[in-house]
């Protein structure tokens, strides 16, 4: 079992390294595909060993729960999305070497995140996560991307210290306790004697610093720039997980605390934080001006609502903010790659210059209006179902007025997303033929967004998959 | 089906019938003389009828059935409003409620049928007629429909014959507030329903003024005359049933050749009395202009209205 | 080494880590900066030396050496080399003037020592004591990120920051355990690094390093 | 399983059959092969629906993979009533659609969006839970959507109004959720069931009711949530505006009765005055509104909401008497108001596929610019005669039937001692009164405008009657209009069943008998009687005729023998001319008047030209000036992120200070 643990970080690092030094065509071009393919085969190994029963652990470091396994899951569905749906067109120069080697380590990175044990190794790995993507940002060589390179590293890695500043008074808070530690689930299950007046300094320390990577109002700034600035594939995987396993780490941080706390401070820290998200998002997309950005925001809304899921907490909730995870991330890849090949094929992704893309190139325009229409949570997308047992969770556990502002942000959202869309997908075709696109292109985004929409129903696994990873965090509390 | 009310409703038809022409006629000659005219006799729309009859309907190019047809729905929604409403007696089918909104319903059916006549030859002025003729009607009905709803509380059903029945018995209640001022808004909705003065000017000759006329003005021969038989038959049942409502003494109760009798005598002379007054009161009024009739009839709603909030009152009082 | 001893080291160096962050924020100087820098490494890597050697925990003065190197001599070194590049001096006009970032300092050292305050009453003693010094950095770094144009000064805003994290760090527990200290101080060279990189770009993009210029993303 | 399941899984396969032939077959036969499977599965949805309203039980639950409480299609009566409503309707609309679509409205796409679309609207009564009622509810509202944007590449009053559309069904959705989530809280679960047992009176239960009514109000095109309506209904294709007024409106309908009589029965007195204020406005405004328009299809939306407004009114009635324990007139009226979801249905279908056969045959909508159509398109001339017969509820339809049931409730509901009803019910009968009459002008000017005198565009003079699939479904659709008009009493029966209404039933022929208020009327034998004062006035005619067989034709007498132009002749927006004057300070017309004087002198006048333009009040009122709000928030709110990385630091290190104080504190 522990070996397969190993697995998708040695094969990342590998790949990183081949890429790096032989530097071949085909590595270059690949590489980061089958990372990504790893890590979900892999992902869905653990899980299936984890719904057995078992619990691989490697070293004192890494330990795989139903969470982790979940996560690394989400991981590698959405890397693969991106990675795919982002090769060159067949023909095209492949990406060079430094960008293949650095989306591979940034896979690599986010997989050691979710599965560490130990929040020191978490915490590295998030920073890590911003190492890898931070040339990555600045790939396009160009004076905005240099300029959001920068603003996303600062912010970033600023924010990241915080973090670590809240781990540090963690541990402190252990040391005091006797048993200095900072295994998650030592401090979880060990029934450690923390002074709780530390451990509320540490706790908001810790969750303020990840939220900066997550992405949550009013430490959000960075996104915008970088998610607009990335290359699509990168964006992608960006929007679609790097946020989301920040959010993890927000709830492993927050499993620690509210046993000892009780669920006041994160509930207030978390509510305020999604709510604002929520409002900034909003309050930004009505009078968006680039597509990308706007996806960008639309981020920022969901990690709102994961946000209040967190807030909220209990089995359901929980199990809709992983869902939601999962499901954001296949849209949202999904979006940021089509966005990519509009940005190709029509030179810009400003709203206003794209129109008519349903008639001119309807094979942009179909998974675009797909992916959003999943992103909007309309049914059968398994994100209507998240966003409703939200709702439905946020009043059972009385933030029912947080649920009704959220509610009321959503629909400002909604309207502005709608009007946005339809700008650019409906209207008539104006002359500037779409040159046909190359067959199998689509397939990954077929891929994505079909399971998004079926992922909703399934009786399969996944219900059970998810009740648990909820269970590792509920249990905890 | 009990025959007592087919008979009935016979003997009120084939009556109506035969006083609809004459009463216009009455009221066409008390008008002539007391506006100093020697006027053209009681007889005269009978006559009228008979030539019409007798004369060759013409059809306006690019008409449609509607021409033809709409005359005969008048006439018969017309005759089926004289079965309904209680005129000559008060006993009803078992079925079929001599229902107010149901009455209020098939005379609308005629109003339409007139409206469409009066749209279908494409004639400006057909088009105006038929126009400021549903507007009234549309303005009409809440009047109407309110204020029959005032004087059907005392008895709790919206049934006519029931409603009159029940002033017969308690003749107190035709006196009271509540039923006068019911009466007078009701009045003027049939003043108005029936295209009369100060609403409608039934003997102008002035294209811009017409309502009634301006619709009929394409029809010819049998289609007029049914026009006219329908809408004189109209009047002759609402004046008939505000004089029931007014005076309900001798209507009849049960079907007897003696108490028939009577119940027609009484008919006649309410008819005589109400359309002579009509026609009176038309001499002294000169037509309000179009745009002035719907203040008139927010008044009598207004009437209506008060009506039934008054009648709750004396109720609880 | 007797605890009077230990006290006044530990008491010596987290003075001279306060002082050389304060003079951060009053001088406006980069090459000063540098220097400065250089001088909170040393100061910091005494701090852990004396933690060390008064635990007699062999491992922790080994990571004395390690932030010796580190926060002593690379990467004050890196960022001089880096500003040498951009070739700026000294801050021009920072957003907020000297007099007033002094008073916010006198502000934010206050709120470190009521933040810290749970910390002193769980343990007390002398490196606990000193804790709100190493929160102050924290604050104080933020500061200097904030209200700085230049790209240097963000950097050494930066370091400050993490200099206080550090000091945070070996003041409460003598340290993270090892593995987490060595990532932690390779991300925060490699991050050193990658904005050395960066700076160098904008210098040859923008000809100059000033962060006022870093405005055509906007909404 | 049981009857009811395989009637729930036939329309599932029906539907996926409807599908593949969607996505399979090839343009030619498309239409022809998914149209007849939708029309299979609006059948088994009639007919599931006709189970359950005759008490059979039957459950379908879907796999969901978050820990719900299940989710479960469970039809019970008032929803079987409901599943048969729509089950037709679609079923009709589908057989049309066959003859009617053309261009994009033929698409792969459009063709399974229809699908979806009436198995959804079939399902949403299904629905046993709150989860299973909204995810339907959303399939329905994307669906109808993707319908309505068939045309979007042509015209651009497509795109707005889906996404007027769009804005205002997700406003709809967001409302329910919450409400069925306040439901959920207190009743603890999703499933109707135990959201029933929430007791009416709490503060909970009041606010559900508020949000869940207006989420369904603003379904159902309740003003003032109806500015969706009067845009997507004309610009949808015909068939699918028939599905949307005659149908989808009604699930508003069916959401009112779900929570006022199902699960919160014996609420406080003022749910019911608030349903008759939002039904009367709505029937007022929209009958007004109707009436005065000159787009067939908008006038046939507003009509639409004047109707709906009816029946929140009728419903409003039979809780507030209800509420009061005065329990037949509340048995009538909530009879009353199925009668008129059944009267509607059938009558608005008919209409709205008249005029996308007059759409179809003459592309215009602009009643200004139609006329003559009785002679080039006779059955469509019947089946939208007959129609609007209905919608101005004059005997004998559908319509006739539903508002006389409603009239007699409010009349004998207000015999009772207590003030407030005796208030209420008079202002109530006026409304009805008011609405009824407009009603009527509003649809002679329709019928005649339309189909009588002479063609007033090129469109209308040359018009063609439409094919054999679209005669049929609008044949049958107008038989279904006398049919309900002549015999309601199964009818009534149903709707009792539905609703459970011990004191309605059938008598006579097919009669209908309000017991509880001891009224009845049997439409049959009016038309009997009808027919029997008919019998002389037509042997009369026919002596006649048989003296002088064939009418003379000759010009038209316009007040002395003209040709006339069809430029004379009265138009639709004149014909409401002097309606729209009375209610001037109501509607707030823009007229302009240009005068063009001759050339010699100002005294002679060139040519008159005369404007009507009319906006709705509401929309103009509360709907632009909130949005012109909200883009000036947004436009302010860019300032936020003006790209100076300073200032996003500064909001980090604020965020840092502010938790810092708020930890330590």
């Amino acid at each position: 079992m522990g070996v397969l643990v190993l697995v998708p970080l040695t094969v990342c690092l590998a790949l990183a390294a081949l890429t790096a030094f032989l530097r071949t065509p085909a590595l270059c071009r690949f590489s980061g595909l089958v990372a990504a393919a790893t890590v979900l085969a892999s992902g869905v190994a653990l899980s299936a060993a984890v719904l057995a029963g078992s619990i691989p652990t490697a070293g004192s470091l890494l330990r795989v729960d139903a969470l982790s396994a979940f996560m690394l899951g989400v991981v590698g569905a959405v890397g693969l999305t991106a990675t795919w749906g982002g090769l060159p067109v067949a023909g095209a120069p492949a990406h060079d070497w430094m960008y293949s080697t650095l989306v591979t380590l940034f896979l690599g990175a986010m997989s050691l995140a979710v599965l560490a044990d130990n929040l020191g190794v978490l915490w590295i790995a998030v920073e890590a996560t911003t190492i890898a993507t931070a040339f990555l940002v600045g790939h396009n060589r160009t004076r905005r991307s240099l300029e959001a390179a920068w603003k996303y590293v600062v912010l970033g890695s600023v924010g990241v210290a915080i973090a670590f500043l809240g781990l540090v008074l963690l541990y402190a808070a252990t040391v005091a306790a006797g048993r200095p530690t900072l295994s998650w689930i030592a401090l979880t299950q060990g029934h450690l004697a923390l002074d709780p007046s530390l451990l509320k300094v540490a706790g908001a320390l810790a969750v303020l610093g990840f939220a900066t990577k997550a992405g949550l109002a009013p430490m959000h700034s960075w996104l915008p720039d970088a998610h607009s600035q990335a290359p699509a594939p990168v964006s992608g995987l960006m929007s679609g997980v790097l946020l989301s396993v920040a959010f993890y780490a927000i709830l492993r941080v927050q499993a620690v605390v509210d046993p000892v706390l009780g669920a006041g401070l994160m509930r207030g820290l978390l509510v305020a934080a999604g709510l604002l998200s929520l409002t900034v998002a909003a309050a930004l997309i009505i009078r968006q001006r680039d597509l990308k950005r706007m996806l960008a925001y639309s981020s920022i809304e969901h990690m709102g609502l994961l946000a209040l899921a967190a807030a909220i907490g209990g089995t359901l909730a929980i199990a809709a903010a992983l869902l939601h995870v999962l499901g954001h991330g296949l849209a949202k890849s999904s979006l940021f790659v089509v966005s990519g090949r509009i940005l190709a094929a029509e030179g810009t992704t400003q709203i206003a210059d794209l129109r008519g893309l349903l008639t001119r190139r309807p094979v942009m325009a179909v998974p675009y209006l797909v992916g959003m229409a999943a992103l909007l949570g309309l049914p059968p997308f398994s994100l209507f179902f998240s966003e409703v047992a939200i709702v439905v969770a946020g009043f059972q556990r009385g933030l029912g007025w947080a649920m009704a502002v959220a509610v009321g942000l959503v629909l400002v959202l909604f309207a502005g997303l709608a009007r946005h869309s339809a700008s650019i997908a409906l209207g008539p075709a104006s002359p500037g033929l779409a040159e046909p696109d190359p067959p199998g292109r689509s397939a990954p985004l077929v891929l994505a967004l079909g399971s998004l929409a079926v992922i909703g129903f399934t009786a399969g696994p996944l219900p059970l998959l998810l009740s648990q990873a909820a269970a590792v965090l509920v249990g905890a509390r | 089906m009990n025959t007592r009310a087919l008979v009935l409703a016979a003997v009120q038809v084939i009556v109506m019938a035969v006083l609809s022409p004459l009463l216009v006629g009455l009221m066409r000659q008390v008008r002539a003389r007391m506006e100093g005219r020697a006027g053209a006799g009681v007889l005269q729309p009978a006559r009228d009828l008979r030539k019409l009859f007798a004369k060759e309907p013409l059809r306006a190019e690019g008409t449609s059935w509607v021409m033809s047809v709409g005359p005969v729905v008048l006439v018969a929604s017309s005759a089926l409003v004289c079965v309904l409403v209680p005129l000559v007696g008060t006993i009803t089918f078992p079925l079929v409620p001599d229902d107010l909104f149901v009455m209020v319903s098939v005379l609308l059916l005629g109003t339409v049928a007139l409206a469409l006549v009066g749209l279908d030859a494409g004639s400006a002025f057909g088009g105006m007629g038929s126009s400021r003729h549903m507007t009234i009607a549309a303005l009409v009905e809440p009047t109407v429909l309110v204020s029959v709803y005032a004087l059907s509380i005392p008895v709790g059903s919206s049934s006519l014959s029931a409603i009159v029945h029940g002033r017969l018995v308690h003749p107190s209640s035709v006196v009271a507030p509540v039923s006068l001022l019911a009466l007078v808004a009701l009045f003027v909705a049939v003043v108005a329903e029936t295209g009369r003065m100060p609403v409608d000017n039934p003997s102008t000759h002035l294209e811009l003024t017409m309502i009634h006329e301006a619709m009929v003005l394409e029809s010819s021969g049998r289609d007029l005359a049914w026009l006219e038989l329908g809408s004189w038959l109209r009047l002759g049942a609402l004046l008939g049933l505000v004089g029931s409502l007014l005076a309900p003494w001798g209507i009849a109760s049960s079907v007897t050749p003696l108490s028939l009798l009577i119940g027609v005598l009484a008919l006649v002379a309410k008819l005589v009395v109400l359309g002579s007054a009509l026609a009176a009161g038309e001499v002294f009024l000169a037509k309000l202009r179009l745009f002035r009739v719907p203040e008139l009839l927010a008044g009598s709603f207004v009437l209506a209205f008060l009506a039934v909030t008054a009648s709750y009152l004396v109720v609880q009082a | 080494m007797s605890a009077n001893l230990f006290d006044q080291l530990i008491g010596l160096s987290a003075g001279v880590l306060l002082l050389t962050s304060v003079l951060l924020v009053w001088k406006r100087s980069l090459v000063a900066a540098a220097r400065l820098l250089a001088a909170q490494g040393v100061a910091l890597a005494s701090l852990v030396a004396v933690i060390g050697v008064f635990d007699h925990d062999r491992q922790l003065v080994a990571v004395a050496g390690l932030v010796l190197v580190l926060k002593g001599l690379v990467l004050p070194w890196v960022l001089d080399r880096s500003r040498i590049r951009t070739g700026a001096v000294r801050e021009e006009t920072p957003l907020m003037n000297t007099t007033a970032a002094l008073l916010a300092l006198s502000l934010l050292t206050m709120l470190a020592y009521l933040v810290s305050q749970p910390l002193r009453v769980l343990a007390p003693g002398p490196t606990t004591a000193a804790v709100p010094v190493g929160i102050s950095l924290v604050l104080y770094g933020f500061l200097l990120l904030t209200t700085r144009r230049h790209a240097i000064s963000q950097l050494v805003g930066f370091l400050l920051l993490d200099n206080g994290i550090a000091a945070v760090a070996f003041l409460t527990s003598g340290g993270v355990p090892f593995v987490v200290e060595l990532g932690a101080s390779l991300d925060v060279l490699l991050v050193v690094l990658i904005l050395r990189v960066l700076t160098s770009r904008m210098t040859v993009k923008f000809g100059g390093a000033d962060l006022d210029d870093l405005t055509d993303l906007r909404d | 399983m049981t009857l009811v399941q395989a009637g729930l899984l036939a329309q599932v396969a029906a539907t996926c059959l409807a599908l593949a032939a969607a996505a399979v077959v090839g343009p030619r036969h498309r239409a022809r092969f998914a149209g007849a499977a939708i029309v299979a599965s609006g059948i088994a949805g009639a007919v599931t629906g006709a189970l359950a309203l005759a008490g059979g039980r039957g459950s379908v639950t879907l796999p969901v993979s978050l820990p719900f409480d299940p989710v479960v299609l469970a039809p019970d009566r008032l929803g079987g009533f409901f599943m048969i409503v729509a089950g037709a309707v679609g079923a009709v609309a589908a057989l049309y659609g066959i003859g009617y679509v053309q261009g994009a409205a033929a698409s792969r796409t459009s063709w399974s969006a229809m699908a979806i679309f009436v198995l959804a609207l079939q399902l949403v009564p299904a629905a046993d839970d709150a989860v299973s009622f909204l995810l339907l509810w959303e399939l329905m509202a994307v669906s109808s959507t993707v319908l309505l944007l068939a045309d979007h590449a042509r015209r651009a009053a497509v795109r707005s109004a889906a996404l007027w559309y769009a804005v205002m069904t997700h406003l709809s959705f967001l409302l329910l959720l919450l409400g069925f989530a306040v439901l959920a809280a207190a009743g603890g679960g999703t499933g109707f069931g135990s959201m029933a047992r929430v007791s009416s009176v709490s503060t909970a239960a009041s606010a559900a009711f508020v949000l869940l009514i207006l989420g369904f109000a603003s379904k159902a095109g309740i003003v003032p949530l109806h500015v969706w309506l009067p845009r997507a209904h004309p610009e949808a294709p015909s068939h699918v505006s028939a599905l949307m007024s005659a149908a989808m409106v009604k699930m508003g309908v069916y959401g009112a009765l779900l929570v006022s009589v199902r699960l919160m029965p014996g609420g406080p007195v003022w749910w019911g005055l608030l349903l008759i204020a939002l039904g009367g406005v709505s029937a007022v405004y929209g009958i007004l509104q109707a009436s005065v328009a000159t787009d067939l299809k908008r006038m046939l939306a507003y009509s639409t909401s004047e109707n709906v407004g009816l029946m929140f009114l009728a419903l409003g009635t039979g809780l507030l008497l209800r509420s009061y324990g005065i329990g037949g007139p509340a048995d009538a009226a909530i009879a009353a108001c199925l009668l008129l979801v059944a009267g509607h249905a059938a009558f608005k279908t008919t209409l709205f596929l008249g005029a996308g056969s007059i759409l179809h045959a003459t592309g215009e909508r602009d009643l200004d610019r139609l006329g003559g159509l009785t002679a080039r398109m006779p059955v469509t001339s019947m089946a939208f005669g007959i129609g609007a017969l209905g919608a101005a509820a004059l005997p004998v339809t559908s319509g006739f039937v539903a508002e006389w049931a409603l009239l007699q409730s409010l009349i004998h509901g207000a015999n009772t001692q207590n003030r407030l009803v005796s208030v209420v019910m008079p202002i109530a009968v006026t409304v009805v009164a008011l609405t009824a009459g407009l009603a009527l002008l509003a649809f002679v000017k329709a019928y005649g405008i339309a189909f009588l005198a002479r063609p007033r565009g090129e469109g209308a003079a040359t018009a063609h009657e439409s094919g054999r699939a679209m005669r049929v479904a609008m044949l049958t659709a107008a038989a279904s209009v006398i049919a309900l008009g002549l015999a309601p009493g199964p009818l009534l029966t149903a709707a009792g069943a539905a609703a459970g209404l011990p004191r309605v039933g059938p008598v006579g022929w097919w009669g209908i008998d309000l017991s509880g208020i001891g009224a009845l009327l049997d439409p049959l034998a009016l038309t009997t009687m009808a027919a029997a004062v008919l019998v002389p006035v037509l042997l009369v005619s026919v002596r006649l005729a048989r003296r002088l067989p064939r009418r003379r034709v000759a010009l038209p007498w316009g007040g002395g023998g003209v040709r006339l132009s069809p430029r004379m002749q009265y138009t639709a927006t004149s014909y409401a001319e002097p309606l729209s004057r009375v209610f001037d300070d109501a509607l707030r017309p823009e007229r302009d008047v240009l005068v063009t004087h001759s050339a010699e002198s100002r005294y002679l006048v060139e040519r008159v030209q005369f404007r009507q333009y009319l906006d709705d009040i509401v929309e103009t009122t509360v709907y632009r000036p909130g949005i012109a709000l909200m883009d000036r928030i947004g436009l302010a709110a860019r300032r936020l992120q003006n790209g100076s990385i300073h200032r996003y630091l500064g909001y980090s290190f604020f965020a840092l200070v502010a938790i810092l104080i708020v930890v330590s504190l």
